[in-house]
């Protein structure tokens, strides 16, 4: 409960510092300080299109999550563990991944709608998050954990449960805390660039009608969304890596 | 007896960047069905090593070993193994009673079966109440039984074991000694059991097979002729376990060991 | 309404056939969704169905694909894409200069207290837009070339319209291209327009138009014809209930009430600008955007 | 030679494939590979390279630096201590989740329109995978190797190294994540507020619909990032041989 | 002699979400400066977990230790450790040579007198050959001798070694075994020693602390009051080191086992 406390103590002294800054050397046209943005961030909660917006950004968020968690550990355990696919596939790869999605945006228009393409954006930058920590968890596995499997023949299904499986769950919990604010951020994104209904459109209309304070105060509720999103992406990681040296360290301190 | 593993002209070199070693040269061994061999020779002589080609783990870099007449390639079905690494071998995600029960989940076996296996092991180890506890919880003694209670509950065929009492007392050493010796008995396994204890190794084998330093082979190969029911005390004060225990030990300091001081 | 020979392409069961628009939600709409309030649509037997989940980017792309019917794009950008081949046909203005110099609803604007008192001074400077390959390019130059200056030598750099009055006050840029809201907030944060590139450019000029794809245009003449009378029908109504055309911002963009009463609106015209159009057209040639002047018969549906 | 044939085989195929679909293609944003290989030949075997690849390379090289110095540097502190973990752990999960558009207003403001802006977007971006996974990796470190080091008193520094070592694999899965984020980065920063770079000649291509270049900049970014993933490979396979070595992977399998 | 370590009271609870286990109860105990004190006990008693508090590397639950006087709270200067878990002590990414090294590095030292002390070490254990080799290049008996040669290497003046020479051989260990010894000796260092070999604990230290299994305290404090100069054959065959191991085994053998089979 210590670890709560300080968290929002870091958030206070954020906000303060914010403030502070924000009241001293920028003009409050533009940087609107915390105490106009906090008010309307509240009357912000109160209005149902607000909801709407967040329901739908996390509708896409959940969507691409899903899809980029069970591609890429798919792709991720496939690569990994057949070094014939890997070094087939790793120029591709490594061709692929720069590639931003952004820019192809007017050619995904042909084929998709706005709400599909952002769902691929999150998902595509997700799935390549959950791919390469996969196959760098796939690295960390034990020689001497795989060898006490081989020689009570487990065979290739069973290693992966229950040797190589655990071994690359902690990586795979920190991709999940990456992923779910690329997620977020990526939808977002969506609304931002190509107005996709949602925060991120929220965000774009505000700023195209010059209500900095209105678009500050939706910047700090996604904020505490994320925050939130993080919240539970580390409870699901505690409760699943409660074996690990990190938690059980931290379960000490 | 019919021979169960043929190990036929084994030899070993480890090639890395920094250091090429060669560790075995023309290893020749036959272990019967059923038998129960010792392995000692010093430190880095290639115990570990050769114990992983014979279980299919580790490629030789010449010499074939053959399991009831087939060529290893893969561990071959039946075999248990006790890592001298007893520590990186057990999952730290696993608990004490699912890292024994694992290798069993395969096997053939209704589930109260399995739990009885498992739950007897750890009994036999003086781990059973340890069960629920996860292996970075126990000591390296009580790890080292874990390892040794995930082999005795699968009741392998043949049976590897590196270093397998290295971490314990000397009391539960003696009883984990006796508790092998006896299911070894009860079941008809073929034991190939790697020691430091000279003793040990006379005490608990119908062989004693020394490798010697450095680029080694089979250095002697000892046959114990000792009585086949044997007991803590009164085998281990007979003189035949004696003279036994000197030949071995002669053995053993035959092997150069120039760089020691 | 893609495939088919000719109309009705999508007759609803009330008779009306359904268009749909797709445009960012900005206040080039608020004529539109008056005119819907109004029945001229209906009136015209159509029904409107309007996509704001459309942007610049993904526009053209989703007009030449058959998403939507209609869509809004600048003047240039569409000079752009005809030349560049894509089958794009302005079909009638979505937003126009008032064609009142010092009354327009973009201009080029400079720091209250910089000393720039007219466009020409900023030869050599540094003038934000916020997109270069767009009419505002256009506009900013022409504002520099109509007080007598060179316009190459302004030195134009990409910034979003909502960030320029900040650029400006803060002097990360020595001038902007704004249009409204952000003409008022520039002003009330103390800057100064200096220029009006768009009634530079020409008085009646079409800084936007609704355009829909050659080959929809072809396929349901009537449709396209209904919905141009439609709209002019709606600018109509519009310039006569300018109160409610200001009511209306509020309530699909973030501006406030008082900040839409005081705005400069866009002005509504019913004719493509042809004349403008050409004067675009030279421009992003000489920008590079485009190597050949494409047919402006082409480009403007008759 | 059978490293060549894995490393460009695929690529052949899928090449030849784009080669022979996209032939004969009328769609104007799916372009011919044809017209996009001469597009690619004509915009960027000119002064277009020296202009724009230049300076996005730079931006490139310099975010990506900061990125991994700040990444490991704050990493560090975050995995190795409670009180700053838990100090910062939503504050950072607030900040993970703004994309760089909504950054730009207040970076305009503060920073201005320059390459420094660019720098931030591309560090701010590309700093969490290597932050997290180097907090992640520091707090997995080995207790007995950390206890030895406390036993034998090994001064401050030298013990932070040794966890930082110790975690170099996990490191290394955060770098390698932030080179491919930091291309992307480079792209989107150079899209906002610029007037340079391989983002902003794309993006100008794509605006004024250039499709057949904007193409060929979306190979060249491949190609870009292709070239840089050798490249760290190479640097990955020399510090972390010996965790090869550890975890068994450079001794034979049978 | 003055007392250089002194244990009061010393108590330790593990606690965790599955299971909490009360290790160590009211352990007292005094070192005195330059004594060689054993420390044997069944698996799992509590002699890692003291010796970690010892070190100041874990805190007790209850009680105090003190060293030279001062209250320990982290590990104390001037101390060198041998792991159980030698495996793990040692850094993957370091060559053996520069694992023996690294506490070397920060003491105020030539470099020149480094290296020697290193390579004296590295000789000391038998090692002399493998300095460039990496940890995971060695057998397992080899890593355990790296371990041992970083502490000796450091020279330090209180030395805690957990079951050092359980790995190696028995020649080896017997070699080790007048390595620490002599080593001890001419340093005058405080040495703990836990060891599973009874005859081992007497024929090195001065004193033998029995701990008792389960819930324990000291069980046993028994003074070995050998000749100073010890020598494997000579006095491991002596009348009263047969009677010393006697009275150890029988301590030993009095802890409650009532798990064992
Ligand atoms: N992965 C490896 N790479 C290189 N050399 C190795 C490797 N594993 C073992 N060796 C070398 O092979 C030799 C034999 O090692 P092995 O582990 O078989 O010895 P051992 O007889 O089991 O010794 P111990 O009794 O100490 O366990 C040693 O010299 C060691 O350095
Ligand atoms: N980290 C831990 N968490 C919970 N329990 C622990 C932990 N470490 C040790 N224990 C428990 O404390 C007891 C004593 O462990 P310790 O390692 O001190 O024994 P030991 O005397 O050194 O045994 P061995 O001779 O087998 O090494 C054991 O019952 C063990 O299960
Ligand atoms: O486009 N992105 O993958 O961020
Ligand atoms: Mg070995
Ligand atoms: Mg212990």
């Amino acid at each position: 409960m210590r670890r709560g406390w300080l968290g929002a103590l870091g958030l206070a002294g954020a906000a303060t510092a914010y403030e502070i800054l924000a009241r001293l050397f920028l003009d409050p046209a533009y940087v609107p300080p915390l105490s106009a943005v906090v008010p309307e961030a509240l009357r912000l909660l109160t209005e149902e299109r607000f909801w709407a917006a967040t329901g739908r950004t996390l509708a896409t968020v959940a969507v691409g999550l899903v899809i980029a968690l069970a591609a890429g550990i798919l792709a991720g355990f496939a690569l990994g563990s057949v070094p014939q696919v890997r070094r087939a596939t790793s120029s591709t790869l490594d061709f692929l991944r720069p590639v931003p999605s952004i820019v192809l945006i007017p050619v995904l228009v042909l084929v998709l709608d706005v709400r599909q393409i952002t769902v691929l954006l999150v998902a595509v930058s997700c799935f390549w998050i959950v791919v390469f920590q996969v196959l760098y968890g796939l690295r960390d596995v034990d020689r001497v954990a795989v060898e006490t499997a081989r020689a009570f023949r487990l065979g290739r299904l069973a290693r992966i449960v229950h040797v190589t499986w655990p071994t690359v769950l902690p990586y795979l919990g920190t991709a999940l805390r990456l992923i779910v604010s690329v997620a977020l951020a990526l939808a977002l994104t969506g609304g931002l660039v190509m107005g996709a209904a949602g925060l991120g459109e929220m965000i774009w209309s505000s700023q195209e009608s010059g209500e900095s304070t209105g678009m500050y105060a939706l910047v700090l509720l996604t904020g505490g969304l994320g925050i939130g999103l993080d919240q539970l992406a580390r409870l699901a990681e505690r409760r699943l890596l409660h074996w690990h040296v990190a938690t059980r360290r931290e379960a000490l301190a | 007896m019919t021979s169960l593993l043929e190990i036929a002209g084994i030899g070993k070199t480890y090639r890395a960047r920094e250091r090429t070693v060669e560790v075995l040269t023309a290893i020749d061994l036959t272990v019967s069905e059923g038998e129960f061999v010792a392995l000692v020779g010093p430190s880095g002589c290639g115990k570990t090593t050769l114990l992983k080609i014979v279980a299919g783990l580790l490629p030789a870099t010449v010499g074939q070993v053959r399991f009831g007449g087939r060529p290893v390639t893969e561990p071959p079905p039946g075999l248990g193994v006790v890592f001298q690494e007893y520590g990186r071998s057990l999952y730290a995600w696993k608990t004490v009673r699912q890292n024994v029960e694992l290798p069993l989940r395969h096997l053939d076996l209704s589930r109260a079966r399995r739990r009885e296996l498992v739950a007897d092991a750890l009994d036999a180890v003086g781990l059973g109440a340890a069960g629920d506890a996860y292996p970075w919880q126990l000591s390296g003694g009580m790890q080292q039984r874990v390892a040794i209670a995930r082999a005795v509950a699968y009741r392998p065929r043949l049976l590897l074991m590196d270093e397998p009492f290295s971490a314990v007392d000397a009391q539960t050493r003696a009883d984990l000694e006796d508790l092998v010796a006896t299911l070894w008995k009860r079941y008809g396994m073929t034991i190939v059991f790697v020691t430091h204890d000279i003793d040990e190794a006379v005490y608990l084998s119908q062989r004693v097979v020394v490798l010697g330093a450095g680029v080694s082979g089979v250095q002697a190969d000892i046959p114990v002729d000792l009585p086949a029911d044997r007991e803590q005390i009164g085998t281990r004060s007979s003189a035949r376990f004696g003279e036994l225990r000197t030949r071995v030990w002669t053995q053993v300091r035959r092997t150069p060991e120039s760089e020691m001081v | 309404a893609c495939g088919g020979n000719d109309e009705p392409a999508e007759a609803s069961a009330d008779g009306l056939t359904t268009v749909r628009l797709a445009s960012s939600p900005l206040g080039h709409l608020a004529p539109i969704y008056l005119a819907q309030e109004q029945g001229i649509f209906a009136k015209h037997g159509l029904k409107v169905e309007v996509d704001t989940e459309t942007s610049d980017l993904t526009s053209v792309p989703a007009v030449l694909a058959g998403k939507v019917d209609f869509a809004t794009g600048d003047l240039t950008t569409l000079i752009v894409a005809r030349s560049k081949g894509l089958d794009v046909k302005a079909v009638v203005p979505a937003s126009a200069s008032t064609g009142k110099e010092g009354a327009d609803y973009g201009a080029l604007v400079v720091k209250g207290d910089s000393g720039i008192t007219s466009a020409k001074q900023l030869e050599g400077k540094t003038v934000s837009v916020n997109v270069l390959t767009n009419i505002a390019a256009a506009a900013a130059r022409e504002a520099v070339r109509a007080d007598g200056g060179d316009p190459t030598k302004v030195k134009l750099v990409e910034i979003p319209f909502p960030q320029a009055p900040a650029a400006v006050s803060t002097g990360r840029v020595d001038g902007a291209w704004v249009v409204e809201p952000f003409l008022s907030a520039a002003k009330a944060q103390g800057a100064v327009p200096v220029g009006w590139g768009f009634t530079d450019l020409a008085p009646d000029l079409t800084v936007s138009a609704w355009y829909a794809a050659g080959s929809y245009t072809s396929k349901n003449a009537k449709t396209v014809t209904a919905f141009r009378d439609a709209v002019r029908e709606a600018y109509a109504y519009a310039r006569d209930h300018e109160d409610e055309v200001r009511a209306k911002i509020p309530t699909f963009t973030e501006i406030k009430p008082e900040v839409a009463a005081k705005i400069t609106l866009t002005g509504l015209r019913d004719e493509v600008s042809r004349q403008a159009a050409e004067k675009l057209a030279g421009y992003a040639q000489r920008d590079g955007l485009i190597t050949t002047t494409p047919d402006l018969d082409e480009l403007i549906l008759r | 030679m059978k490293a060549l044939g894995y490393a460009l085989g695929l690529p052949a195929a899928l090449v030849a494939a784009w080669w022979v679909a996209s032939d004969g293609s009328t769609n104007v944003f799916l372009p011919p590979l044809r017209t996009i290989v001469e597009a690619f030949r004509d915009v960027w075997f000119s002064d277009t390279f020296a202009r724009d690849v230049v300076p996005s390379l730079w931006r490139l090289a310099a975010g990506y630096t900061i990125a991994l110095a700040a990444g490991v540097v704050l990493g560090f502190v975050i995995g190795r201590w409670a009180v700053p973990r838990a100090l910062t752990g939503p504050l950072l999960a607030y900040f993970r989740v703004l994309p760089a558009p909504v950054l730009i207003p207040v970076l305009l403001v503060a920073v201005g329109i320059g390459d420094t802006t660019k720098l931030v977007v591309i560090t701010v971006g590309a700093v969490w995978p290597i932050l997290l996974n180097t907090a992640d990796g520091v707090r997995a470190a080995d207790e007995v190797g950390l206890e030895t080091a406390a036993a034998y008193r090994l001064p401050r520094r030298t013990r932070h190294l040794l966890a930082l070592r110790g975690a170099s694999p996990q490191i290394f899965a955060g770098a390698r994540q932030a080179l491919g984020l930091s291309i992307i980065l480079m792209v989107v920063s150079e899209m906002l507020m610029s007037t340079d770079g391989l983002g902003f000649t794309v993006v100008q291509f794509q605006r004024s619909f250039a499709i057949p270049q904007m193409w060929s900049g979306v190979l060249l970014i491949g190609l870009l990032g292709f070239g840089l993933a050798k490249l760290f490979e190479l640097v990955e396979r020399r510090a972390l041989r010996w965790h090869r070595g550890h975890t068994g992977q450079l001794t034979e399998r049978p």
